[in-house]
């Protein structure tokens, strides 16, 4: 009983985002209904994904800014294999995922062998990732339209009654990042080099190596997250993709994972992605006016982490 | 080979062939990575080409990034190019900067939207709210004069987005009564974003009517929307082009789109700076036009030519 | 009169009671030893009178007042000066920064009359620091000083001392017992928080015993033996005599240094380990003990020399290549290069043998990990709720422990050994050397670099001597006196 | 000799940015000469008033993310002082001024009273303010023709030739951030708070009241910026200020302050801003087709920040 109340205080902002669900639910009639419901979980994905890869990062103490960018190359890049190319859907697929793994290994490269600060390094590639989007697509967007196949692993319903597989997706990939980061040896050492990475390395663990592994590990689920959105929009769109990092780092945070790293949790990450979409959906199902939006936002974003923080306070101490 | 001349008023097609040296044109436009923005610049490409003139086309992020367009212009005035091209992201804001181009003598011609100086030789420009009460009225006759419409507007600040929106709410409010307009959203011209607003209008809004989205973005987002939400039965108005919105028109999904002519801007603005350069009289604003195109005359060529993928 | 009287005090932690029904007095002009086992609780009482905690009952009176303390800053404003267990410095901040941070005087700064008051207090207690240096830079004594000197510079009428010399040697421990003699006036006093009995026997003129949280008894130190007080601290009697036996002269060479500089500091150091054999380095504050030990874990860039293993050359570019070969290095900054504060206890002390013998397919065997860690809570005495506690809501010695732990979970055939017991208790310390002699008896070989001479000569076969960075001597533990490592300690460098 | 070598060497990018200067001098004919060098001073003059201001934040391990959007509220401010209620420009410079301070009060108030981490609460701040400038301007620019004088703050010619005051005025505020970083103790607090923020609360000093007092600060320099940039614009634009704390961030972080706290310079932030401008400047100059200036500068700035480091690390260890 208690353990159970222990273990979800520790996710920062869990019971905010209780709080926030049930308020819409109480102040719009159409909030609380299966089909809004699951396009507040369809709007989380992409930055969702972007979130589990970068938590991992953050939680070493790093931040990775080329994770929006990123993941538009990887939309390109998945466009030039499958519709260019001609390669098989899942080849394609594979093939951008670990494209995506490339630009995080890069990444790992210049952060951990050449010791440049994540932060330099990350936006480096941002701004690098942003260029090589037109130029490999000449500017234009890559059309998905006759790969069926292709879109429907965002749109499609494997699962029927109108539940899109992109939340499945999600749902796996969550799994996926709680796992390795509980339970193998990787995330281990993620924590370790956050709380003290120069004790981790004194302890005989080869820390570049790892910290290497650790953003090549993120940048798979940029490449995710590269065909999820090339998947709902049916096309690879080469222009987007700035903004996605803040909002997915801020996603992070919100979930409790501390930006000087240590401390985190896949399942807050995922709390954190949950309450910027919820939020975004809820307001406008309000129509509330658009200006208004971000004022409120901001302030509710303030509360709510504030309101968890005191709570967690107040329990423990 | 492109025949479509440019549309409206009187163009001077000007004469300089390219001789020896060739002029040198920097373009600095509203955009650079959106679908309109490369048309145009592509237009203008295709044109300095055949008449033998060099170019370069820059332009900022987004709409808002008004600052980084000013510097992007004094970088292009310090190149000494022989003539400028320019779409004022704020009409007032670069009024100082056209004086430098003067006192530098360098000639400049405004394109897309105006510039509030004297100093541009010409105007290659469409109105964006014309178009806009174009689309209107369109969306007025399709939902036959009543029911709710949502707007999925770029953003609230830049000019094109607020003159999209301006013109048809102006046209909705003094030519039809019955049509309730819901507050405007503003997606970013972001597809995903887009789409996630239209989805939470048609939660909150089920007997929706129709959709206007006011740029290629919007619009597609629109379509993402009601497609995802599976609701039938909604009218969806869009603005520009592109392969996915052309798509759209074609299956019955977009019930149409206004379209302006970037391409022919483009190649007016080359047009025009070259004639600037040989000195040659121009009237003060050139109109390049818009179109409302839908299912029936998609493929009309006189509408295919300024349609872009 | 009683300068301090603590009464009744408690306080608890989430699982622990830190302190229960406590109570003490200090005595105007006196110096008060205080001692306990690691985790009794001192650290918590002296945390409670800076204000840091607050208490759960009891009363403070700080000269004849009622003393609530809200804040660091309220407790000097009434002249309590503490320096913590755990350092409180600035490291991207100078010595002279440092020093007076708080008391700079005036919105305006200026560097070079900072610089000066600093010297000038430098020189006042005799302290081995410069005003400019940074203190990130500086080894744990000297950091220590810096803490030394930060606290005698305030104005105190009390001054709390939580086991100041941990980190310092011999030497180093007279010229701070010199400058608390002259600190203390008939209306000062002092909280002297030590492990080591022979110095509070010198300096301390009571001494106050407490045990899981609780007050025992309080000794003039002129009217009882040390194994009296220690006898009240652990509740029995402690057997002594750990000795390792018999000289290894015989045994395999494992590791042999030879010539080995850095650019900084070593110059040409050279020795050999043998096979079950624990060789000490002892030397002066800033010998190059601990860089000799970096330079070998491949922690740091060297600038020649060759380690051999086994007779055979290898390159050691870092920790991991280090641990490849079994080597395996205890810092003497826990804090700094040992801990994950962050991490459970059972997470610190499953972190080097992670990849060895915690996982399978890449997959951690948290219970297997958790369950050693129960096995060395037990035999270490680690005093702590569960191996599941945070590993920095431990006491400073039981955190000592758990990195002491960490390197004994780990199968190392090298164990370098950089001050292991600082901030260990008598009993426990005890404990920690019968079990460095059962790894030599089973045939492992220990560097331990320590500042307490007597450890030293207790536990090595034979010693290295270091002195500004080069080897002035080795010695065979057997009839090594403290005069000889002394001697060869102290010897200067020639003047080229 | 060596005590100035060991003072350049301390700005991380130093070399960098004469090696990136030189190089655009000889590469291009157009790019060393009077007007341009003070374009690209000019082009300098937001992004560095606002990585000015964020320099001390980040010193305490603290992010600004709310400079951007507050630039843009504190501008509309001003047109609202000066353009809607008629306040003389000099009046309505300072209450802007004063104005940027209230927000940088209550990102302070909201870090260190409230314990919010720095990057959810200015990450609330800069939803709040983007909010709030479009509500107040009601999503319209607010127009300075009128005002010459508050125009002339940007771009008269206070020195004559061809000089514009903004110049002057980023050298005025970068000479006083100089003096309060490295002359008062707001500076010592700042280096001691970001370096180990508990042993400065031990040390007798309040660190809640000072890191108000250096979060307020920041915000001045923000209000500044939003002054400078509404009359350079001649107008307020509500709609900007996104992506201008990313700017801001990067040239505080390329110009060798520590995100971890504790390290930084102010003259290291200069460079860091001055950077990004030659190099915007240069590749523009040098006519480099767009696509590819992102790649360029990306790639630039991993090796001047590189380089620098392997420089600083030879001579150090
Ligand atoms: N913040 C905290 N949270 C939980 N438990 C704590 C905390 N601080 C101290 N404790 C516990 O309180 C007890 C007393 O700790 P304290 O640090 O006072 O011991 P100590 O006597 O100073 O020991 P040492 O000699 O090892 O320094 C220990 O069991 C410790 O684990
Ligand atoms: N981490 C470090 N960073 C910078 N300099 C260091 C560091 N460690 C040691 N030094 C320098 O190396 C010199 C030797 O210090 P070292 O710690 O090796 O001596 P030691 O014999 O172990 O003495 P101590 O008892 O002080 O630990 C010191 O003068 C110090 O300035
Ligand atoms: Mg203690
Ligand atoms: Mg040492």
């Amino acid at each position: 009983m208690s353990a159970v109340r222990d273990r979800l205080q520790q996710f920062l902002a869990f019971g905010s985002l209780i709080a926030i669900f049930l308020f819409f639910s109480i102040a719009s009639s159409s909030f609380l209904n299966y089909s809004n419901v699951t396009s507040i979980l369809f709007s989380t994905v992409v930055i969702g994904l972007l979130a589990l890869g970068t938590t991992f990062v953050i939680i070493t103490s790093g931040i990775d800014l080329s994770i929006g960018t990123g993941m538009t190359l990887c939309a390109v890049m998945s466009g030039v294999l499958i519709v260019n190319t001609g390669l098989p859907v899942w080849l394609g697929v594979l093939g951008t995922i670990l494209f995506g793994g490339l630009i995080g290994f890069v990444n790992g490269f210049n952060v951990s062998f050449l010791g440049i600060p994540p932060f330099i390094a990350t936006l480096a590639m941002m701004l690098v990732a942003q260029g090589l989007a037109l130029v490999i697509s000449d500017s234009t967007p890559i059309y998905f339209n006759d790969e069926p196949g292709y879109i429907a692993i965002s749109t499609g319903h494997l699962l029927g009654v109108d539940f899109p597989n992109a939340v499945l997706v999600l749902a796996v990939a969550t799994v996926i990042a709680a796992v390795v980061l509980n339970r193998t040896i990787l995330g281990r050492y993620t924590y370790s080099i956050g709380s003290n990475e120069e004790a981790t390395a004194l302890s005989g663990i080869s820390v570049r190596k790892w910290k290497l592994a650790i953003y090549t590990l993120a940048g798979l689920f940029t490449g995710l997250a590269g065909v999820m959105i090339s998947a709902r929009l049916a096309s690879a769109q080469p222009g987007t993709g700035i903004g996605y990092e803040l909002q997915a780092i801020a996603a992070v945070v919100i979930g409790g994972t501390s930006l000087a790293g240590g401390k985190g949790s896949i399942v807050g990450t995922l709390i954190g992605a949950l309450i910027i979409s919820v939020l975004n959906n809820g307001l406008q199902i309000m129509s509330i006016p658009q200006e208004w939006q971000n004022v409120i936002l901001g302030a509710v974003i303030l509360v709510a982490v504030y309101a968890d923080m005191a709570r967690k306070r107040s329990s423990t101490v | 080979d492109d025949g479509g001349e440019t549309t409206g008023g009187a163009s001077a097609g000007g004469g300089g062939g390219g001789g020896g040296e060739q002029p040198y044109i920097a373009i600095v436009s509203k955009g650079f990575q959106h679908q309109f923005w490369q048309a145009v610049k592509q237009g203008a490409e295709d044109e300095a080409k055949a008449k033998g003139a060099k170019i370069t086309f820059e332009g900022p992020p987004t709409e808002q990034d008004i600052e980084q367009q000013v510097t992007m212009l004094t970088n292009a005035i310090q190149k000494k190019p022989a003539a400028i091209g320019f779409a004022a992201l704020d009409s007032k804001a670069s009024a100082p900067l056209m004086e430098q181009a003067k006192s530098a003598n360098i000639p400049v011609i405004a394109f897309d939207s105006g510039v509030e100086s004297d100093v541009p030789v010409t105007t290659a420009a469409t109105d964006n709210k014309a178009a806009a009460a174009e689309a209107a009225k369109h969306m007025s006759e399709l939902i036959g004069g009543k029911g709710k419409v949502a707007l999925v507007v770029h953003d609230q600040t830049s000019r094109t987005g607020i003159e999209r929106r301006d013109g048809f709410v102006e046209w909705m409010k003094a030519n039809a009564p019955d049509v309730e307009l819901l507050p405007v959203q503003y997606g970013a011209g972001d597809q995903a974003k887009s789409a996630d607003i239209a989805k939470s209008i048609i939660q909150a809004n089920p007997d929706l009517k129709g959709f206007y989205g006011a740029n290629e973005g919007s619009a597609i987002g629109v379509v993402k929307g009601v497609e995802e939400s599976g609701k039938k039965g909604i009218t969806i108005v869009g603005f520009d082009s592109g392969k996915a919105q052309m798509d759209a028109i074609r299956s019955g999904v977009m019930a149409g789109a206004i379209t302006q002519n970037p391409v022919g801007m483009g190649k007016q603005l080359v047009d025009s700076a070259l004639a600037a350069i040989n000195g040659e009289q121009q009237p003060k604003v050139i109109d390049t036009g818009f179109y409302w195109y839908d299912k029936t005359n998609i493929d009309d060529p006189k509408i295919a030519a300024v349609l872009y993928e | 009169m009683n300068l301090l009287e603590v009464k009744g005090v408690s306080k608890a932690f989430p699982g622990v009671k830190a302190l229960e029904d406590m109570h003490l007095d200090v005595r105007a002009g006196e110096v008060l030893g205080l001692v306990g086992e690691n985790g009794a609780g001192k650290s918590t009482l002296m945390k409670l009178l800076s204000g840091i905690y607050e208490v759960d009952a009891g009363v403070f009176t700080f000269a004849g007042e009622r003393y609530e303390p809200t804040s660091a800053k309220h407790a000097l404003e009434l002249g309590i000066s503490i320096i913590h267990q755990e350092f409180n410095l600035m490291p991207d901040l100078t010595v002279a920064q440092n020093l007076f941070i708080g008391r700079e005087g005036g919105f305006f700064t200026s560097e070079r009359a900072l610089n000066a008051r600093a010297q000038a207090l430098i020189e006042r207690l005799h302290l081995p620091l410069e005003p400019k240096q940074l203190v990130g830079d500086l080894t744990v004594a000297k950091q220590q000083m810096v803490e030394i000197g930060k606290a005698l510079s305030y104005d105190a009428r009390l001054l709390i001392m939580d086991e100041p010399t941990a980190a310092l040697n011999d030497a180093e421990v007279e010229v701070l017992h010199d400058l608390i003699r002259r600190f203390v006036t008939p209306g000062t006093g002092v909280i002297y928080i030590s492990h080591r009995m022979d110095e509070l026997r010198r300096i301390a003129d009571r001494i106050t015993v407490i045990r899981d949280g609780r007050y025992v008894g309080t000794r003039e130190t002129a009217e009882t033996t040390m194994r009296d007080v220690i006898a009240m601290m652990v509740g029995r009697e402690l057997d002594m005599d750990a000795q390792p036996v018999g000289v290894r002269e015989d045994r395999e060479v494992v590791l042999s240094v030879e010539g080995l500089s850095t650019k900084d500091l070593l110059r040409d150091v050279s020795f050999e380990l043998r096979k079950g054999e624990i060789l000490g380095f002892a030397g002066l504050m800033g010998a190059g003990r601990t860089e000799v030990a970096r330079a070998v874990v491949g922690a740091d860039r060297t600038d020649g020399g060759t380690i051999r293993l086994h007779g055979r050359e290898v390159k050691i570019a870092n920790p991991a290549d280090a641990a490849r070969h079994r080597i395996g290095y205890l810092s003497e900054d826990r804090k700094r290069y040992g801990l994950l504060l962050e991490q459970e206890v059972g997470a610190n002390v499953g972190l080097s043998a992670l990849a060895e013998r915690f996982q399978s397919w890449g997959f951690v065997k948290d219970k297997a990990m958790r369950a050693t860690a129960r096995e060395y809570v037990d035999t270490l005495r680690i005093k702590t709720p569960s191996v599941k506690q945070t590993a920095k809501n431990l006491s400073g010695g039981n955190q000592q422990k758990v990195v002491i732990a960490k390197w004994l979970v780990k199968d190392c055939d090298i164990l370098i050994f950089d001050e292991p017991t600082r901030g260990i208790d008598v009993g426990a310390k005890e404990e920690i050397y019968r079990l460095l002699n059962q790894l030599a008896e089973s045939g492992k070989s220990i560097v331990m670099i320590s500042s307490e001479l007597p450890e030293i000569l207790r536990m090595s076969h034979r010693i290295v001597v270091m002195s500004e960075g080069r080897v002035t001597g080795t010695l065979d533990a057997s009839d090594a006196t403290q005069e000889q490592v002394m001697h060869l300690a102290t010897q200067r460098r020639v003047a080229a």
